[in-house]
């Protein structure tokens, strides 16, 4: 389990490259990256302000919980903080399994659980000033899909 | 007793403080934001509508009907947009 | 779209840095990667004929497919033919969106599908001999979860 | 009518073809496999159990009842393993 919560960018491609080659023996690795959008140019900047502390706490039980839902042979969750402009990528998980049913998975229930339970909170600039990102409802939500 | 309070985002904001260190005799987290809604203009506004706010009690997410006692640090912060 | 079918071997964590570089402006990549497991070393190596032709031709329309069902702004699969060692990467497929949740299903729905209906064969080589690999009912069974 | 017959996986190495061209009046799949079935030892025993034969006609996936009209390649292997 890699757990990084961090301000430094980091390589999408190389830390997939990295992961997939530590799980030895595996036959599926999964991964998700998200980026920072920019929808038709309006924003200037995105700031991610974190928990330090509680941030990588939530993160090991959110791994763990995955740990024990699915049989994974591995699982990398990072996170940035700070500001970055559209087009970087804010965090990314992976996770390596014998099946891809359970890779999928726990990819797919790590973003979920760190969406709506990890003590992260954006704000957007653009040149009408700032606003912190309101919570999504279908979030919340999409945490009843797990049981 | 006396409690770390920590505030993030646009709690932090309106309060004007990332933390500060409270000494009350509140015996549940609603108990507490009690009282800090009586203090002043700034906090009545932060806590004016709960179900905007999140608690963590040492690092845990909580709920506001959770015991203070024990409890070190609080935390208090609107729903999380990780991801 | 992205259709890729080879025998030579792909860096997955090259192709999957390239692939999120030319997805602009989306918020989210998911991809999947499949390697050749050893299950206890029993296995040598595996060999995976396909259908030249057909190939192509399948993994284009279960790519269209997903395009249909869901929102995605880029879409890569590669699969290898050929013989492979325990350890090597077979195939991957990435999928980029605006959404998480579409890129998600787009690429667990690649992966079902190509699993099924696109003419692999994986044939597998050890000590005792050489044995084809026999389908799956439960790869047949997760077609119905896309309705 | 004249087709090209393809085979994959273990129907080739059954059959011990990958590809032959015939000359058939079979009007649907299923009549095929019954013509070729009938001609050798090796044919009888790759199509002994249809369950664990598919088709593609022209390299769509098809049915055994489909109609050989207007088709030029049949390929028969068994069901797909790949990903």
């Amino acid at each position: 389990m890699d757990i990084r919560v961090q301000e430094a960018p980091f390589d999408y491609g190389a830390e997939t490259a990295r992961f997939t080659d530590t799980c030895a023996g595996v036959g599926a690795v999964v991964t998700f990256c998200g980026i920072v959008r920019n929808d038709g140019g309006a924003m200037d900047a995105m700031e991610i302000e974190h928990y330090p502390g509680m941030t990588e706490r939530a993160l090991t039980q959110i791994a763990e919980e995955a740990g024990q839902r699915w049989s994974l042979e591995g699982c990398l969750i990072l996170h940035r903080y700070g500001r970055m402009a559209p087009g970087e990528k804010i965090m990314m998980v992976a996770t390596a399994s014998r099946h891809r049913a359970d890779a999928f998975a726990g990819a797919d229930f790590l973003m979920d659980y760190l969406k709506s339970r990890a003590p992260f909170w954006k704000k957007e600039f653009s040149g009408d000033g700032a606003a912190w990102v309101a919570a999504k409802d279908e979030d919340e939500a999409a945490l009843g899909r797990w049981g | 007793m006396t409690l770390e309070i920590l505030y993030f985002a646009w709690l932090r904001e309106r309060i004007g403080l990332s933390r500060e260190t409270v000494t009350t005799d509140a015996t549940t987290v609603a108990e507490l934001v009690a009282e800090l809604r009586g203090r002043e203009e700034r906090y009545a506004l932060a806590f004016s509508d709960m179900s905007a706010v999140r608690v963590a009690l040492d690092q845990d997410l909580s709920e506001f009907d959770a015991p203070l006692a024990g409890v070190r640090e609080v935390a208090f912060f609107p729903p999380m947009t990780g991801g």
